[in-house]
Formats: structure tokens, C-alpha cells, sequence
């Protein structure tokens, strides 16, 4: 079901809809068909406006068997239309999704608009040529649908043709009978077997920036974005990970991208992934280390370590809910206190947050260039639905991008390991194999002006408050903060971060459309934050944070701002509702 | 360099770093350090492309003492560290030394992981058989029945043997040495140094302070002899003052024997003969234990395999047709326009 | 339990819970629990006094699909939590569920310790050589060469043995068996469940989605015979369809090899006899691999020593004079009062 | 020197002084003698009014060569008595303690009262009979200090009498001749052989309430009072910890008290330690784990679990200078931001502090308490100080403590392990061993109503906020927040927490003695906080937060309160000075 949504996507990119989608997939790897905890789904948004959300709410559900149709009829708008696979409401499939009666016939699906399609009869049908059993034959049910949205929608098949060659050069008759079922459920839509109820629908292309596009997601985004800042940073990188869902992909496409250069790493555990990234940063190269929140909590000894020894070191956490194992496969943005507040003693660091899946690919190069320009590890936290989701994006100019060249320190004289840059506070990277500049660093406190060893009371205070100030200090050297959409002062600020951007936004955009003055200030840098952020929020009467977690950066905005803060919080492991924020906004506007 | 005269010969304490040694007086510590600088002298590394890597305890101070690159990382981590700096740089060549605590306990599954791999590092682990940095609690090898601080009443866990965990974690270099033995440990440092893989090295190290003479039993002068054996590779498994006692396989019992040579019969060949590249032999010599067998020293198990590192540089190198080390290379522009896409206008 | 009347002997099915199992259709798992309700009916154990403990894994939903009491913890560190559980009640009895990622990568160390403590638990490891559960990334039993996510040009370290690496850490009970081989399994589970410390069973379990028929090589119907041997305490080594081919140890090389009964003169008598206690026999029966040699199936390794909690449970009874488990006990008072007091008015 | 301390300390407290002690030793175990990192120092501070502080500055210092007298002539006041052992200010001593010249002769000291005694031949001159060679017979000099300054306050002798007699039962040469050292010393000052400079002073006993006292070090008062709170609970204990300074002497104690039915387990590192105490925790025990900041980092994974499973634990941490290895023997409070917010996702937990070393002893009791009751985690925060500094203390009556029974689930019916208990919301406890109850839990998010897994995307939102509400609802079951000097409201409130105590406490009442209204509020419970903190706090014009750490608990006030609240730091491994406290409160005062 995803590589079919993925199909459906890149023929919507192509057709020059905006896009946004959300793949939600069962923890269990392959949980036994039509079971309810094993419905695998995709769910996509486009339209000929600019799309920044998943959409509150479905238009069209095609649900391949009753299992499907019981998770995603809450998501249905009512009057929207349901195609079903009437051939797989057999009894037996019924009671594995725990229908009591069959939803076709005991009218509870009276609220929409419902086309019954035999699809896996059809499906059968079509393959038949190819001479497969039943089974195999089924296998090709996704595409006679995927056939059939693309009329109703008028995409492209040809792309998605080209694929199924491609994907199966080795197995011509999966190729030709997929083919065959793309095929039929086209033209069923097209000739006189179509039912009534079943529009085809005319989505007029988006208005876009010209420039060339692509489709990317998260994942891709935050991998070439790592490339790319490696590269801007003149470093060799080395990307240490253990697997864990949602970071693995992160992982997987790295690995597949050794060709630019890159060493992955799949280490024993996380503390080894963290450690290896350290070593690889103590030996003169970029130190890359990702996970999600179970495998961040257990690196954050290691984190220590690099604070201490002031190293640059990159950490991805694409969170996931919780706590502990939690909902492996859903998205939430509940690791903040964890970036910034989580380790023990003072051991201050930056942390950054991408808000969309294209904007991984700045965020990462940010990260490194903020690791390696203040020799400190930066958290960039990502989420489960940055990796998984895509859209459009507007493919950069990469030598518009400025280099940041890493330096080496090379002269022997007066050199000491923690000797530091006045005006940021870093200290020099001292490369293993430089001659002359041998050296001991570790955990133990050091000594301000030797780097030695030192247990001085004095000293240690001293070192407690230049982490503090080198980590405070990148404040100075990053944007100020912008707002978004809105005003720069007034009745409302809405305050979100990470990938919560999109619905935000769209509700802001809607709220203002209805006259309704609100402002979307939605914040990257989370630690620290951007100096002009306090007096920017104080210009507003309400500050609104709506938040995938408990309320976390609302505490936080307490924490470091004289000003009163209102928390909105879901956590549900999906996006928010356009429909919820904007009740939220509206409350905090009148109340 | 400036200087382009060639260097002189480096002498064993140009790798002493100018650090105050803050071990115990009496400490094994310092012998084993002494024969690590009299090591890097006999091969006159290059003090900068040299690195070693700890974890935390009192053996892991070492680092400090060396005048070369040092990272004092953290408790049980650094054979996890060591393999990012050999990955990063494979150039470098890297000690990984720390305690039984540190590479025992904490650091167990680290230690097997980078055995098993195989990543060309010098691992030396300073057996005490206690965590002396913390004062003296009992540790992974402790025997039974020590009484610690944290068990007055006597430890009831079973010991690992390093040797054993080494072997059968996968490790192809295994080797057993005693600190003071100032004529034996160089060369053995000098093997594993030289192997291009893990080289693991278990010291018998003592901690004059919280666990004095627990190796006593085998290393005591009197006992020495009898309770020793220096495996070379290709000799009989000979030892004794008078190199009378040797070691027979029971082949039916698949068990060792030892005996006399000269005696009922036995001569020399019926002595088991030394070879490194057998893994059997080399569990049967890590399992012998004072008083009935004397403990093997030198290097029980050395088969070489393609080092770990070696196989990750060469795999980038001919997918990136580069060099690793290097930057990250290739065209960014190319690869965020690969695939499908569209123009807007 | 309200009930006076003897319970009904339990049937497998009654140790299945009333969740849906989740495994993917055709998985090896459906097999090893069946086993495994097979062995708890065999055993009439009693369903309030069993607990599983698992990581996190395909392998580690074992738990909920049990109606005894479970735990399904985090990553790797079912073997501490284990052990926890088993200190503080032994009168439990503890079962460790794990995959080959959860107890040999990131649970490796963990693994270590029980197995050295000898902690009376049972280990069944399902080996499938993948993370399942992650979707497919090669893990530290994977051969080298795989391709997985993780390694699309294939993998490159080498392999842990998980029979070898038990008896490195000490264990003292290893075993090994195929998910499917449905006689089979549930006798060696019960050894293992029987044997008073860490019964330690390694089990080959097929993941048909990530990892299809990577053991086809020696299970595989057509060359099961000839690539498998079961191995039984005080029986000669003999395997294949006819029984008539048997292993032989080179007592020169200290290798194994594999002959052909019956012929050039070999007889019965050459051919080795299993002895469990033998830890020699069981690391050379471990490392055996095919094409050359058959996998060592059964009781490699049985060796029986007091259990870790039993002694930790008779230590503290001796000293408090009391029961363990038992709540805290002993005079507060009295303690607070213990040496030097003095009175103000 | 340790031992020695401890001596003077008992002495101390059996003629009726108050007083606090500051151990303060080297990171290295046996350090070479006469370098200045091997200085091993014993502060103690005793007298007639009650004692909170070790105090600001030393009036008499013992230095038993060069390098003891370098590390801590800073700490002498001007004007105090320094008593040196000349025969160890030879030109090797001078050396290795980097003098350049013999301060006792260049006029360095010129501002104390120096007295030089030829210690070292003085002990070898008492010892001679015994026939101990030169460096056994230099052991005995710090008894021979003893005695002279057990003389010089009018101490009794026989308490350390017996027991060197007890402690080297084994060895009488030795036991003879450190009571021959200790008795000479003691004669030194009695006879005419003193030094006219060396005063007796007469310190008068301090008022006590009336009581049956002893002295305690925190790691004691701790260890007790977990036997007590467990008894309480009626629950057997598992401690399970992995030795690390300065957590490790917990260990010890309790291992050396198995008398008492309880289990030590020194598991093989952290994460196997609270594994281990989870699994006692989940069989029905309670589960105690122990450790310092790194090796918390390392439990941080495993206390999510124990959030999501709901189980009670006790975590107590013995905190220490950081970050990373840091400054491992010198204490530090700046773990409050990973007790309070170092997890990933939601979790919240409980933490508590000791405020000194007797204090422990109930505050063990309230966590024990607390995690039962609420089936939580909950952290303890000791520090470096508190464990190893001792205080005198009114033994209470135990009888005097309620009982707190640990309540086991018993029915089958209608059982589901996430039953909760209306009121606390805490979850049922049902014990491996009873039948009928067989129950699975785990990691994953599970149904609020049956406690299975569930995925559902309301029901995680409920689970975040039940988890949320039960450990905020903690805050109706602890005593409200007292303030411990001074007035509920006013120009004033300097806030603390853990064991800045004594100092604190100190500062303030010197303040009110010299007319300044400053109240004095201690925080026992830090997370929750007492529900009436907000409101009392809001009654003061300032509050000043003096930590030993960055400003942790400042942030963490300004988080929940909508309050000013100024923060004074001074993050140096040893205790406030008084000094520097009452300037920064005047400041707080004034400014
Ligand atoms: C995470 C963590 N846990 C525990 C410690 C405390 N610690 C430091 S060294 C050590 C063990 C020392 O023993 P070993 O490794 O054998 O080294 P030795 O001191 O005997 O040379 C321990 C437990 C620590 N520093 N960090
Ligand atoms: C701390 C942590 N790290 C990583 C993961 C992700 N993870 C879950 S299961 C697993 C490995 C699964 O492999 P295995 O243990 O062999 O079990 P299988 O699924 O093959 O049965 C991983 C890496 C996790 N849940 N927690
Ligand atoms: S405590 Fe033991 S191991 Fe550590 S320095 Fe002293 S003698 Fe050496
Ligand atoms: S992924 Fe593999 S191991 Fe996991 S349930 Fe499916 S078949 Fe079994
Ligand atoms: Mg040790
Ligand atoms: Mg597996």
C-alpha cells in the first residue's frame, strides 16, 4: 500500500497539484491481512492551492477490505465518497475486523457517498492471462485501484508503468499481470462499467514558484542535507546508527549513498553509534549519529562526553511517541525536554527543529555548520512523520549555498587542546596525525588555560559558565527570528515548531482569512533561541503553543521569558486537525 | 615539521607526556606503561599518528601519560570510540587500553563487538581482577568468594576468563601477559600491535591496594616456574625450571594433561606443539588454571582475517571512486535532481 | 483460587493468552511457540508462577501470546530485568525471550553476565540472522555479504556464533535447535528449562519475510540429514540418513572431521561419544558449519553449578536469619541507636 | 586522614558541640604522598550554637607537609592558627608541591599564627619502642596529630582508644603504637614542650533539643532509611547499583546490613542495575537502584519503561561535578534538569531531595512512600557532599512512623493490570505468583480500559495526561511547602534545595540578626512541587535561588510560576560560603 501511495504521489506532483502525505503504518512487520492493527495506510492531500497539511478530514477512502474501512471511517468527511473491494467483505474478513454486521448492509455507512466495486474479482479477471494462482493474482489489487484513482483524478500511468518494468525486470509476468490490473481498473473507470456515483474529478494545477521541482521526503532531505554539509564543511563523514523506527531510513538511504563518500556505520547499540561518531570527530571528520527517542535516551551519557570534550557531533532524533517503546510507528514531538534539559550536570548544547520534510535539507546543514563552527554536538530533532511524509519542493541552487570550511589547527606554538576562539568560544580541532599538536582530552575537568587535568574550584566554575556562554553565544552568529505569516505584534501569536508548520500555518492562513489577526511564529532554533525571540513574543497579548507532546516548549518559553504562554496540546501520533487548531486559536483570541 | 633533518631514534621516554603519573606507588600500572613506551620506541611510531583510547579507571588514566593524541572517554565505551577513529582514519594507529571493569563489565559487548569485527586496534585489558578507581569493589573476574566492599560477605558470581570471552566472541588475536615481566610483555605488545586486527592482550596486573598479590599463586617467584607456561608458536607446550612438565591431550577425554617428560615412558613427542591459528588449543590453554595447570602466557590464538576497517575504507573507496579519508565528494546539484522532476513556470 | 477441586491437567492451548498473535503469516515463531506450549503442558507448569521476559524484537511479542505472567521490556536488557525478577522471587520461574539483535547486539553484555552468574533462567534466543522486527537490517549473526537496508553492497563484519559466544561467557548449559523440528524442540526446551542456572537454547527460526531460507543449507528436507547432527549425551557422533557417516577428532591438528563409517577400516569405535560436560567437545560441535561439516543440533554443553539466585537467596537468609524473599525485617530502632550515642537534656 | 577526621568527629560530638564535617579527597586512589592532588583534607566545623556549615573559613589548619598547606591556605582566615609538621618541609616536599622557596621562611604565612612542630620526629621518637621501621612508623603521625589537637580542645581520648584497639586487634604493634602517637601528641601540648603560640580552647556544649543523639553521614541516614521505608511498605528490597563515586558507600552499607533481609545486586553496569530493580519492582519487591550523574545518563531509557509499566522504583542520585566524568569526588546539584526533564517523550516521574545528611533518612522513607503509593519512579537527589558529611542527630522513636502497607491485587475479577485507584490514579500492583491475575505489560502504549496494547490515537492522548495527572496529584498527598525561617511573606524569599541547607540556612539567620527581613523556603519536593509553593513564593518581592549548578531550579521555578526569580551560582565541587551567600542576598535585598 505505501509503494502504491507512492506512485499516486509522484503522478500528483507531476500533474502540478500540491501535495502532502502521510503514511501510517502497523508496528507489526506483516501483521495477517484485515486485521485491524495490520491496515497499512496512505493517506495524501493535494490540490491546486498551496497544501501544507495531510488534510483534517477524507475526501475519497479506498478501503481494500472492512479492516481498512474501520480504522479510516472516523477520518471520513461525511458526504465523501467510499469505494470499497466489495468482493472482501466475506464473512470471514468481517469478524477479523470485528464488524458485528456487515457495514455495506446495516446502514451505517448512510452518512457518505459509497461505490461498491468488486475489485479483487475484477483484479482476478485481468491478471488471468498471466496464468497466476489466486493469491499472486490478488497481489495485484493495489494497482487495478491505483488504476481506477487515476482516471477518476486524470494522472499520468505512464510513470508508474515505467516503475513496474523497472521493479520487476526479473519477474515479467508480476510486471505484465500489475500492468494488466493498472490497466483494468483505468479503463474501468473510463467505459460504461463506471458506476454513477464514481466522478472523475479535475484538480487544476497549483500555483508554484517557478523553478524546477521534485518530490522529496523527510528522510532524503535530511540525508542529502547531510551530504551537502559535510561537503560545504570540507569534511569526511561518518554516520553511525543503530535501527530503530522511525530513524532507520535515514540509515538505509546513507547507506545507499557511499558513492558521495560516506561511511555508515550500523553499530552494536546506540551508546556504540554515539561513540564511533565521537571517535570519528576526535579524528578530524564529521561525527553523525541518529536514532529515535528510546535510543537518544540511552546516548545521553555519550552526549556528555562530547559537551566535555567540546566536539562537533551531529544527532538526529526522529521522535516517535511515548514513553519507552510507546507508539513505535506514530509521530510526536516529545523529545524536546529531552534535547534540551536532558542530561545530567550543566551540559548545554544546540538544538534545531525541522518543520517540513524539504526543510530537512536545511536543517541539517545548519546543524553541522553550527557543530562545527562552535565544536559542540547539535540535537536536530526530526519526527515520524518529517521521515515518512513528502511534498513538492523547489530543487535549490546548491552553489548558492556558502562553504563553511571546517579548520584544522596546525601551529604547535603556544597550542593547547582548549584554546578558543574569542569571539565564539569554540575551541581548536586538533587533528590526530598533525604533528606537533599530540594531546590528551577526556571527561575530567580541564583546566581553562592548560587544558590539563584540574579539580580547581575556580576553574570549574569558571568552565561551567563558558559552556554555557560558547552554547548561548550562537545566538549572535543565527537569524534573527521571523514571523511567518501575520503581524510582528498584536492580538495572537501562534508558536509551533517542527512539523507541526504545516497545519499551523494553514489554520493561520484561514483564521486570518476570516479576519481574525493571528500571527505563526514558528521557531527552528530551539536552544538557544534566537536573541530577538522574548521581545518579539512580548509584543503579543497571547501566545498560543500548539504542541504534538505535553506542552514542552511552552514550559520552556516560561522558563526563559517573562510572558505568558497558553499550551494546546494532541498527542495522538498524528498531524493536527486544521479544525482543532483553529477552535484553539479562536479561544485564545476571544478568551 | 619545519626541521627536515631526519628525526634522531625515538627513545621510550619521548612517549611519556609531561603529566605527573598519579598511579599508586607500586602499581602494575607503571610497569605496564614501561614496556608500552619501550614497545613504541622498538618500532619508533610516529608519536602523532599515534592514539589511544580509554575508558574510565585507573587504567585508563594511561592515556594521559602518553605523548601522543590520548582520548579519556568514558566508562566501558572506548572499544566503541576507538572504532570511530580508526574508522575516520585509518591512518592512525590505535590502543584501546582499559581494566577489567571498564572492558569487562560495562564494556563487555563493546569489547565482543570489535573482536568479532575484527577492527585493526591494540586492545590492552589490565586484569586486577578488581575496580580499583572506585576503591576496590570485586569485578567480572574476581574470584569467588572476595570480599569487597560490596560484598563483606563474600562475592557468588562465576568470573569470566578475558582469554575465554575473547575467543569465543570471535577475536583472532588473544595473548596473556604479566605486568612485570619487562623482557616478555614488549614482544607481546609488539604481535598484537603488529596484527592487522583486533590484537587482544589480557595483563595480569596487580593492584598493590585493594587486591595485592591475587595473582600471587602464579607469579610469585617460587611458584613462577611451575605455574607458568610461554606458548610459542610451533614449540612444545614445555614448562618447569627444567622444562621437564609438558602438556599431553587426553584424546578421548579431549582434555589436557600435564606430565613429565622423561618420565613412564613420555618424551617430547608426546607434547602437545604450539599453534597460534588453533582455536581449540587455544581455549584448552585460556581454561588452565593454577594449582593443577599453570596459566599460558604469550600469544594463545593468532589467525589473521581482514581487518574490519580495511573492508568499510575499500568498499567507499570503489563506490565513491575516491579516497577514504577524504571530504564528502560528488555532485550535491546532480543528486537533488535525481529522479522525477517537473518545472513550474 | 476459590476452588477446591484438582485442576484438569493444562493443555498447550491453555498457556496461548487471548491476544492475536501478530507475527507475519509463515513466520518460525508461530513454531517455537507452539513448542514451547507444547513444553509447559509437558511440564504442567503452573501458569501464576511463569513469567516470559522479552526485549524488544518479532521475537520479543512472545509474551503476550503466553497466559502466564510477561514483561515485555526495552532492547537488550531482558537478561538484567530477568535477573531482577528471579532475585527478588525465586520461586518464579523466568523465561528470557529474545532475536539475535536483542540479545547478541545490543544485549550482548547482558547475555554475558547471566550466562557467567549462572542465573537460573531459560534463554531462548531466536535466531533469524536479520532484525526482523526493523524491517530487515543485517544483525551481528548475519553472514558476511548480506544485503540488507543497512548494507545494500553487503555487509562486511563477521559473524557471532551464539553457541560459541554462550560458552565464552561462560554459560554452562547451550543448546541449539530448528523451529520447526517439532519432536525435537520441546526436549531440548525442557533440558533447558530442567537444568537449575541459565539453560541457554539457541534456536534457528526463519524469517520468511526479511530473510527467507537462509538456513536452507542444512535444513532444507533434501539435505537435513546429511548437514544436521542431533547430538545425545553418551552416543557416538553419528549423523547422516543412514547414520553412517560419524565425527572423528585429528588428535595431531586438534580438528574435527568427518568420516565415513564403515569404511577404510573406520568403525563405531573411532567415532567421537558426546559428552555434555565436555566443554571442549561442545565449542568444537559449535563451530562445526556447513558445507564441510553438519550444525551441531541438541545439548552441546550441560554443566551443572549452583544457580546464582540460589545463592544470593541462602546468603542473605543465613545472615538475616530469615526467608528470601521476605520483606525487610530487623530492628530499626536498634539500628539507628548502633554505635556511639550520647544524650542532650 | 579520613580515619583521622572521623575520630575528632566522634570526639566532638560525645563533648556535646554541634557540627558538620567536609570530607574532601582526591580523585586518585593512593595518590603519591606530598603532591597536591594527593592532599586529603578533613574539614570539620563544631561549637556552641548550632552548627550548619562546615564554615566559610578554617580557624585552626593541621598541614602534614608542603602540598597540604598549599591546597588549602586559601580557606584560613587571616589571623587563624596554622600548625605545620616542619620535618616534612624538606626540599623533596617543597618540591613536589611546586614551592619555589619554604613558606614557612619566606613570609608567606606572614598573616597567620604558624606553629611548627617537628611532627614526623616527634611520632618516630614515641613509636621507637615498638620497633616499627621509618615509614611504618610515620603512619602513626596523624595520631600523633590527633592527640595534640584532641588536647588542644579538651577532647576524651578513649572512644579512638578502643577503637584503634578494635581495628588492629589483629596487629598489637601497631595498635601500640598509634596509641603511643596519640598519646604523645596529647602530652606534646599538655607538657611544657608546647609551643606558646598553641592556645587550649575551651568550646562550650551546644544547646540541643533533648535527646538521644549520634553522629551520621548522609550515605548512612540514606541506607537506614531505606530499610525503614521498606519496612513501612512491608516490601522486600532488591538494591541493585553499579559501584561509581560517590554513590558507591551506599552499596556498601547495605550490603554490609543483608541482617536485614535485603538483597544487594551489583549488577555488571547502570542499565542492568535498574533492569534488574524494574524486574524486582514488577515480581513484587521493591526495586532500588543507585548511582551518580554518567551512570543515571545510562538509566534514562530504563526509567521511561518504568514510567510506562507504572512501577514503583526508588533511583537515588548521588550527584557530582560534571559534565561527563567532570569532577567526580567534588559535589555538584546539577542534575535537577535530568531528574525533572531528562526523558524522552512525557514521563513524567517524582524527584525529592535531601537537604542534609540526616535528612536522608526521611526522605529515603517519603520516596519509598511515594513510588508505592503511586506505582512511579521517583528520584532521589543526594550529592557528593551529603554522602560523605556527617551531622549529630536526635534519633527518632521508629515506632513514631506510620506504616505505609504496600497494597497487592488479589481479585481476578475484572482485573486489568491498568485498573487505577480513583483517587491517586495509581495503577494496581499484581505480583507474579498470584493466581488468576496473569497479566502482560510492557513498553508500548496500552488501553486505558482493558491494558492491552493499543495504537489508538485518543487513547495515547488520554494515557499522556493520565500519566501527567497522577504525578501532578502527588502534589494533594505531600505536605504543603513550610517556610523554614522567617516570615510567609516579604521583601525576601531565598529558595533552596538539596544540601545547600546549612548554608543557606546560616546566611539567613546572620541576615535577620543583622535586621534584614529574609525568609528562608527549603524544597523537599521538587517535582511535584507542594501545591502551595506558586502562591507563597508570589508573596515575597524577590526570590533569590542559590544553587550549585547553573541555575537549574531558577529555571525550573520560572517554568511553573508566573514569577521573577533571580539565580546565584557558584559552581565550584565545594559547599556556599556564608560570605558569599549574604552578599548576594543583600544584593537580592537592595537591589
Ligand atoms: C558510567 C560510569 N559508571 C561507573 C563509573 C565508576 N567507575 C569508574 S572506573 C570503574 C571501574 C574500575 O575498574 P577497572 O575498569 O577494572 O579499572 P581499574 O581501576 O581496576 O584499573 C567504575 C565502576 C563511571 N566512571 N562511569
Ligand atoms: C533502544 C532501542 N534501540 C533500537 C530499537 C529498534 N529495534 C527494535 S527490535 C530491533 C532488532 C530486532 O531484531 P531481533 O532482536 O533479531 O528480533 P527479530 O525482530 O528478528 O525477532 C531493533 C533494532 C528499539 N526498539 N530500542
Ligand atoms: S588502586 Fe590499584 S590499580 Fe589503581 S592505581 Fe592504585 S594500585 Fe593501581
Ligand atoms: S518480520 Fe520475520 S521474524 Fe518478524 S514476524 Fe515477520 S517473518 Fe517473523
Ligand atoms: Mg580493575
Ligand atoms: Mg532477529
Amino acid at each position: 500500500m505505501q509503494l502504491t501511495g507512492a506512485q499516486f504521489t509522484l503522478a500528483t506532483a507531476l500533474s502540478g497539484n500540491d501535495l502532502a502525505t502521510f503514511p501510517d503504518f502497523p508496528a507489526e512487520i506483516r501483521a495477517p491481512v484485515g486485521t485491524t492493527y495490520g491496515v497499512s495506510a496512505f493517506q495524501i492531500h493535494f490540490g491546486a492551492r498551496a497544501i501544507r497539511t495531510v488534510g483534517d478530514r477524507v475526501d475519497v477512502l479506498v478501503a481494500m477490505n472492512p479492516a481498512a474501512l474501520k480504522v479510516n471511517l472516523d477520518e471520513v468527511r461525511k458526504g465523501g465518497l467510499i469505494i470499497v473491494d466489495e468482493g472482501s467483505f466475506g464473512a470471514k474478513n468481517l469478524a477479523k475486523a470485528h464488524f458485528q454486521s456487515n457495514p455495506l448492509e446495516d446502514g451505517s455507512l448512510d452518512a457518505f457517498r459509497v461505490s461498491r466495486i468488486d475489485m479483487s474479482a475484477l483484479t482476478i479477471e485481468a491478471v488471468k492471462p498471466f496464468g497466476l494462482g489466486r493469491k499472486d493474482a490478488l497481489r495485484c489489487k493495489n494497482m487495478w485501484a491505483l488504476g481506477l484513482v487515476f482516471w477518476m483524478f486524470g494522472r499520468d500511468r505512464e510513470p508508474t508503468l515505467a516503475w513496474l518494468q523497472q521493479k520487476f525486470a526479473d519477474k515479467p509476468e508480476v510486471a505484465e499481470s500489475n500492468i494488466a490490473a493498472l490497466n483494468a481498473g483505468h479503463a474501468f473507470g473510463e467505459t460504461a462499467e463506471m458506476p454513477s456515483e464514481l466522478p472523475a474529478w479535475t484538480v487544476p494545477p497549483a500555483k508554484f514558484e517557478p523553478g524546477l521541482y521534485r518530490n522529496i521526503t523527510g528522510t532524503e532531505a535530511m540525508a542529502w542535507g547531510l551530504l551537502a554539509g559535510a561537503q560545504l564543511a570540507g569534511l569526511g563523514m561518518l554516520f553511525c546508527s543503530y535501527p530503530i523506527t522511525p530513524a532507520s531510513q535515514l540509515l538505509h538511504t546513507l547507506a545507499g549513498l557511499k558513492r558521495f563518500g560516506v561511511v555508515t556505520f550500523q553499530a552494536e547499540d546506540e551508546i556504540a553509534a554515539i561513540g564511533a561518531a565521537i571517535g570519528a570527530s576526535f579524528a578530524g571528520s564529521l561525527g553523525v549519529t541518529s536514532s529515535s527517542g528510546p535510543g537518544i535516551a540511552l546516548k545521553t551519557e555519550s552526549l556528555g562526553l562530547a559537551v566535555a570534550a567540546e566536539l562537533p557531533l551531529v544527532v538526529i532524533n526522529s521522535q516517535r511517541g511515548g514513553p519507552s517503546t510507546g507508539l513505535p510507528t506514530k509521530t510526536e514531538q516529545s523529545d524536546l525536554y529531552q534535547a534540551v534539559f536532558g542530561r545530567n550536570a550543566d551540559a548545554p548544547l544546540a538544538v534545531l527543529a525541522a518543520r517540513s520534510p524539504a526543510d530537512c535539507f536545511d536543517t541539517a546543514i545548519e546543524a553541522i555548520r553550527i557543530a562545527t563552527r562552535f565544536m559542540t554536538p547539535v540535537i536536530l530533532l526530526s519526527d515520524g512523520y518529517l521521515a515518512n511524509a513528502s511534498e513538492p519542493w523547489r530543487i535549490p541552487d546548491f552553489s548558492t549555498y556558502e562553504p563553511f570550511p571546517a579548520k584544522f589547527h596546525g601551529d604547535p606554538d603556544g597550542f593547547q587542546p582548549f584554546l578558543r576562539d574569542p569571539e565564539t568560544l569554540a575551541r581548536v580541532w586538533a587533528k590526530p596525525g598533525t604533528s606537533g599538536l599530540e594531546h590528551r582530552i577526556g571527561g575530567i575537568e580541564r583546566d581553562y588555560d592548560t587544558g590539563d587535568i584540574s579539580y580547581d574550584p575556580i576553574n570549574h566554575h569558571r568552565m561551567t559558565l563558558v559552556r554555557a556562554d560558547k552554547i548561548a553565544g550562537i545566538a549572535r552568529q543565527i537569524p534573527e527570528q521571523a514571523v511567518d505569516q501575520g503581524e510582528a505584534s498584536g492580538r495572537l501569536a501562534v508558536v509551533g515548531w517542527g512539523s507541526t508548520y504545516g497545519p499551523i500555518s494553514r489554520a493561520v492562513t484561514e483564521l486570518r482569512e476570516e479576519g481574525i489577526a493571528a500571527s505563526h511564529v514558528h521557531i527552528r532554533h530551539l536552544w538557544p533561541f534566537p536573541a530577538n525571540l522574548g521581545a518579539l513574543l512580548s509584543g503579543f497579548e497571547r501566545v498560543l503553543v500548539p504542541e504534538k507532546n505535553n506542552g514542552q516548549l511552552a514550559t520552556i518559553l516560561r522558563s526563559q521569558f517573562q510572558i505568558e504562554v497558553e499550551s494546546f496540546t494532541r498527542v495522538t501520533g498524528r498531524p493536527f486537525k486544521i479544525e482543532n487548531l483553529k477552535q484553539a486559536m479562536t479561544a485564545a483570541v476571544e478568551g | 615539521m619545519t626541521d627536515a633533518k631526519p628525526p634522531a631514534a625515538l627513545q621510550p621516554k619521548d612517549y611519556a607526556s609531561d603529566q605527573e603519573v598519579r598511579w599508586c606507588p607500586g602499581c602494575g600500572d607503571y610497569a605496564i606503561i614501561k614496556a608500552v613506551q619501550k614497545t613504541c620506541a622498538d618500532l619508533q611510531l610516529a608519536r602523532e599518528r599515534t592514539v589511544f583510547v580509554s575508558g574510565i579507571g585507573c587504567a585508563a588514566r594511561f592515556p594521559y601519560y602518553m605523548d601522543t593524541y590520548g582520548f579519556h572517554t568514558i566508562h566501558g565505551r572506548a572499544p566503541a570510540i576507538a572504532t570511530g577513529v580508526k574508522l575516520a582514519n585509518p591512518d592512525l594507529d590505535v590502543w584501546v587500553i582499559g581494566g577489567d571493569g571498564d572492558l569487562l563489565s560495562i564494556g563487555g559487548n563493546h569489547l565482543m563487538h570489535v573482536l568479532r569485527r575484527n577492527v585493526d586496534l591494540t586492545v590492552l585489558l589490565f586484569n586486577n581482577e578488581i575496580y580499583g578507581l572506585t576503591k576496590g569493589q570485586y569485578s567480572p573476574t574476581s574470584r569467588p568468594g572476595t570480599r569487597s566492599p560490596s560484598t563483606p560477605t563474600g562475592s557468588l558470581d562465576n568470573p569470566v576468563s578475558a582469554a575465554h570471552f575473547a575467543l569465543g566472541s570471535g577475536g583472532r588475536f588473544v595473548a596473556r601477559a604479566i605486568d612485570t615481566q619487562q623482557k616478555r610483555l614488549p614482544d607481546i605488545l609488539r604481535r598484537a600491535h603488529d596484527f592487522k586486527g583486533t590484537g587482544f592482550v589480557e595483563i595480569f596486573q596487580n593492584c598493590i591496594v585493594y587486591n595485592d598479590a591475587v595473582f600471587s599463586d602464579f607469579t610469585d617467584r617460587d611458584v613462577a616456574d611451575d605455574r607458568q607456561i610461554h606458548v610459542e608458536h610451533g614449540e612444545p607446550l614445555l614448562f618447569g625450571r627444567d622444562r621437564d612438565k609438558g602438556l599431553r591431550l587426553d584424546a578421548r577425554t579431549l582434555r589436557l594433561e600435564v606430565v613429565a617428560v622423561g618420565k613412564d615412558g613420555i618424551d617430547e613427542a608426546d607434547i602437545l606443539v604450539h599453534d597460534e591459528e588453533n582455536p581449540t588449543l587455544a581455549a584448552l590453554l585460556a581454561a588452565m588454571e593454577p594449582p593443577d595447570f599453570p596459566v599460558a602466557l604469550g600469544i594463545l590464538y593468532c589467525a589473521p582475517a581482514p581487518s574490519y576497517e580495511t573492508q568499510v575504507s575499500e568498499q567507499v573507496a570503489a563506490l565513491s571512486g575516491g579516497q577514504w579519508p577524504g571530504a564528502v565528494s560528488g555532485d550535491i546539484d546532480a543528486l537533488l535532481r535525481s529522479g522525477h522532476t517537473w518545472t513550474h513556470r
